[in-house]
């Protein structure tokens, strides 16, 4: 039962791509020492990012991590924003002040990411909040890992989120990792969604390989925010298929693991779905083409793009007064 | 000419009619905090909040679970989207629980977005020793000075209290409002044992005191005395018995800590020539020392002697009176260190 | 069947009156304006302290809360020096510097008390990592109230004991409210117990009000910590019969809400206990008689105690390098 | 005479060095934190702790889950119950999520207990821009200056960073200490782009720089720089190129900020009368104002020039790398200030 139309699924299979092939060409940049700052990769995780971004309506609102780029992407950021801020350019969307971990475009509804783990959690909530005074049938989105889990600010901003009844979705990354600390040496229970239950909210665990599976689960808790049914707590299980971040061989992982989940990647099996439904893998052929093609313009333009200029130092400290 | 309505207020009350004010004005200034509005409550730590959630209701005064890095990361993100947040802490010492909402994402966001977003939020600390020790005590001003992206007010008096909370909950950056307890003005049960309650007439309009003013409140050629909150009072009583002696004390209502009006401050020592700065809180890396470096590196020329700061020592504040009142800076120690100041240090 | 000596079941019976009528006279003295700073106080929920205190070794420490005094007490501080803090003078547990929320005497275990809600609890899962380090078989207990459950220390401190499976016991003593602030408008489930599934560590709710069966379960969870078995969250539902603190009339509470939980109270209700058991009233009678006597001397003693001289201000900032 | 035997080092390696051999000689030391000790880990964030658990195994040296007010928690717990615990921040902006755990805890507990309990515990923070942006770039010393009961440490080089640590472990309070990521001399992956890995000759025996000391690295007569961490190098720098102008710099390396030797400071003051504080966190309210307002009291009558202070402006840590060298002090922007200073500022 095909609930989606086609032009859905292709958009969802074109962002998938395109954050695969987009973050495997930062990472070549990388290796030529074209990428100045920090990276922290989100192969792997595609479906999670395509999955939930898919389930909003464009009023909605994304809070993402230190790996924001798939997010970034899959909420409609321009790849040229985005590889500029990573080259530390003018052009980038925080002007080069951000960096890879900062990427913010509020125009389509990403907020500015956190490279503090789990803050993003009550500042999504408040933002749910003010929706909810403002009367506006909006819902906010926050992204984190299973590292985030056991922080501070996840416990208090999901309780305050449940008490108040706030329309935001929790979205826990659970790839087994936080940096070289496998979970199982941060919590002694298996799924990070069984916390839902210490806060009186749904908690749902799936598939994060599965990309429908992902935005079916994901557009039924936005619907139950977005009538005031309060926040749900997904988790996701997942893996990255890259180190930690720029240059992390990441050896404290067995190959066996690695192998392992990269058989279950995201993109060939969602792939094989549209192609059991039918759809030419030529038409999918020439949409990965198109991609490549517009990786290749917007690495090209951040490359060519011009520093920011020493007086930008100075600006956007304080805010000025609007009238 | 009109005449302006005034009323007498205490400064708890002038703090509440500033927010009544804007919530009135503003649909988009809304209260959170631990007991602020709860059906025959506190009215917050000291009823500062007293009533509001029965004019407004319990969503735009809204009480939360105890929980400051959700109640300040709540009030950063409803900033983010279009809200005026005022969030209190019950007692200051407690913002250090919430800490990295403050440093890390209210101060650095709208820099770190490159002016994309910004965080018009008022956190409201209550400040100063009440005999209740170390961790409900700390005053904190030198913490907010050294982050940028914060702005930092202290009002003394209820004129200004009303005014600069009402001029901030209007600005488009994160304020910390530090509130002097012993200034509060509380009645009955929740009077401050040691509180100097000043009431005075208010103008029961909505009106701003600009962010970024300091106020001369007693004039003087002799020396020129900084001081905030609390200490304010202290250095008029100061000036009062150094006017006994001929000595003309000059005291600055130090209100508004950033932005700093370092002009009015230069041209008011090169006047005086000599600078006592005062200060509840610790001394060392206290606000005074960037107040001290900065007279130094501008006025230094009009200096006739070192400028002196008189501060808590550096010691967590005790709780019993005696220490605390040895541990505090009195009217008697700022007589004294003027003295100091006059005989050329 | 009684397991206990009578000499235990005596001296649980002496702690909760002395904490009790200790408790009534400092508030006696507060009306009068001889108490210099604040006061929470611990009527009605002295069946917890006494329950779990007499549950531990010598050796095992207790890390307490704003409001000390019944742990204190049971603990085994000395009255003196109890009052004497509250009354800010130099014989005070912490010579006037510490005063009623921070009350210590590490000689029988009372750690510094905390006026930080919840703070306490990541510092006792230390004080537990400590105990396994030197191999001690010492254990740590955290007491903390429903508000504590929901700040982020309470999530991060559980959580590291739980995948350390350190020797603490977390005991919360949910008497309905954080200050003015009714447990429903802060946690949408109703026990903070069964938050102890996000920790995967066994979590026990029972009566606050029942000092015999705080023993017991106490008991359970410190031998259970103490053979390596990891921590336990108790929830003790109480009440405090008092306002939150010193000039709190308490209005935000129902005159019948406070009538009930009155007659709960676990001190007769301990002392219809003894006498069902063929305890004399008499003996218990004259017990209380001598718990008086010790109160006054106590008080008096503080009364006539001297304040701490100035120049104690500006000692133990710093600890000397012992030798 | 016993010939001391050295071996080379990097600063990664020195602070690894002190941390074994105190680890050796006593069962109190252990480690905790984020990916500190994990089999094939990176050994700490900037691979400081590498190879120790290896060596000492994965209960002393602790990998934590990602929960920095439990991490700093338990190490005040655990120091209160008779441990010696060396708490580590993968990135010292990490400190605020524990930041109540440090100001309201660890500093206050010594006094607030009247000396019946301390917390001998030290907190490791990597700090220092390293073009990853305002969350990932902060010094904080001014943080730690303004809480009494903390020790404030900021070594520059391996020996210095040796010595301080092994001292800071055998501390009986709560120590601070503040490691420049540009300093470590990571080698490989783990190398820093704009990284000055300061290689020295360091003893392979444990030794103590004690706590409350600061070092002239450099003699001069003519203006005395105080720097700490990578500013040293910069000043030094900046001293070299002034040399050709005839004009002798003196730099003292401000490695100890808590306790202070101002004793020291005064005397050198006192020789070159003009004094530059170079600082690489934000100038407002920053350790560079504490040292400035002490200075211009102590020796304002040997002063020839006002003191000056050079640091970064008082705006978040830019992340491009043009940005973040507007930002930083530079060794040009010395050179320049020390002219400013030589012609009567
Ligand atoms: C509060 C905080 N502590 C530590 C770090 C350093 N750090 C950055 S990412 C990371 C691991 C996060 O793991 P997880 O939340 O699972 O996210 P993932 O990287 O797996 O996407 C760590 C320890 C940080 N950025 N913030
Ligand atoms: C972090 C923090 N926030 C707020 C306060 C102010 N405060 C002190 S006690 C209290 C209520 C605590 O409630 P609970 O934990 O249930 O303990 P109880 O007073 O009921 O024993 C509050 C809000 C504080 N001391 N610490
Ligand atoms: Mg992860
Ligand atoms: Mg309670």
């Amino acid at each position: 039962m095909i609930k989606y139309t086609s032009e859905q699924l292709f958009d969802m299979y074109r962002l998938m791509v395109t954050i695969r092939r987009f973050e495997d060409h930062l990472y070549q940049l990388f290796l030529q020492g074209l990428v100045p700052g920090t990276l922290h990769q989100y192969q792997g995780q595609e479906a999670v990012a395509v999955g939930v971004c898919s389930a909003l309506q464009p009023a909605d609102i994304i809070f993402s991590t230190h790996r924001p780029v798939g997010h970034g992407v899959a909420k409609g950021m321009s790849l040229k924003s985005i590889a500029a801020e990573i080259m530390g350019k003018a052009d980038g969307c925080a002007g080069g002040k951000g960096g890879q971990m900062h990427l913010t475009d509020v125009s389509v509804g990403m907020m500015p990411s956190n490279a503090i783990v789990g803050a993003n959690i009550p500042i999504a909530t408040g933002a749910a909040i003010g929706f909810m005074l403002r009367g506006e049938e909006r819902v906010s989105i926050s992204f984190f890992g299973d590292g985030a889990a056991n922080i501070g600010a996840f416990h208090e901003g999901i309780n305050l989120a449940a008490v108040k009844n706030a329309p935001v979705v929790f979205v826990c990354e659970n790839n087994q990792y936080a940096a070289s600390t496998h979970i199982s040496l941060t919590m002694k229970i298996e799924n990070v969604a069984d916390r839902a239950e210490s806060y009186g909210i749904p908690g749902v665990i799936l598939d994060g390989m599965d990309v429908m599976a992902v935005r079916e689960t994901a557009e039924k808790a936005v619907e139950r925010a977005r009538r005031g049914g309060g926040p749900t707590l997904i988790e996701a299980k997942t893996y990255r298929f890259m180190g930690h971040s720029r240059g992390d061989p990441g050896k404290y992982r067995s190959e066996e693991e690695l192998s392992e989940w990269r058989s279950r990647d995201p993109i060939p099996k969602y792939r094989a779905y549209l192609e059991a439904q039918g759809i030419d893998p030529l038409t999918l052929a020439s949409l990965e083409e198109s991609v490549d093609e517009r990786i290749d313009e917007a690495v090209e333009y951040a490359l060519a793009a011009p520093e920011p200029d020493a007086s930008e130092t100075y600006l956007n400290v304080y805010a000025e007064r609007r009238k | 000419m009109s005449l302006v309505n005034t009323t007498e207020m205490t400064m708890a009350e002038a703090l509440r009619d500033a927010m009544r004010l804007a919530m009135q004005e503003d649909p988009r200034v809304f209260l959170l905090g631990e007991d602020i509005g709860i059906k025959d409550g506190f009215g917050g730590g000291f009823t500062v909040t007293l009533g509001l959630s029965d004019e407004f209701g319990h969503e735009r005064v809204m009480d939360t679970p105890l929980s400051e890095a959700a109640i300040i990361g709540a009030a950063v993100g409803a900033a983010m989207v279009g809200m005026r947040p005022i969030a209190e802490m019950q007692y200051g010492d407690f913002v250090f629980v919430g800490m990295d909402q403050l440093v890390n994402q209210a101060a650095k966001m709208h820099y770190m977005s490159n002016g994309q977003v910004s965080v018009p939020m008022v956190l409201r600390l209550p400040v100063g020793a009440s005999r209740r020790g170390a961790q409900h005590a700390q005053s904190t001003e030198a913490y907010w000075m050294h982050t940028p992206g914060l702005k930092v007010v202290c009002p003394s008096n209820p004129y200004d209290a009303k005014g600069l909370l009402y001029a901030a909950i209007r600005d488009e950056n994160p304020v910390i409002f530090l509130e002097h307890k012993l200034l509060y003005g509380g009645k009955g049960g929740r009077k401050e044992k040691t509180s100097i309650d000043p009431i005075m007439e208010v103008p029961t309009d909505s009106y701003e005191v600009p962010l970024g003013t300091l106020k001369e409140v007693r004039e003087g050629q002799d020396v020129t005395i900084l001081a905030n909150m609390m200490m304010v009072y202290r250095s008029i009583a100061a000036a009062d018995s150094l006017a006994e002696e001929g000595i003309r004390a000059q005291v600055i209502d130090m209100r508004c800590l950033q932005p700093l009006d370092l002009d009015l401050l230069s041209e008011a020592v090169k006047k005086t020539n000599r600078v006592l700065i005062v200060e509840e809180d610790n001394l060392t890396a206290g606000w005074g020392a960037e107040i001290a470096a900065r007279l130094g590196d501008e006025v230094f020329y009009y200096l006739d002697a070192p400028i002196k700061r008189l501060a808590a020592p550096d010691t967590p504040v005790p709780t019993a009176a005696t220490l605390e009142e040895e541990y505090l800076p009195t009217t008697e120690k700022i007589v004294e260190a003027v003295h100091g100041l006059l005989e050329g240090g």
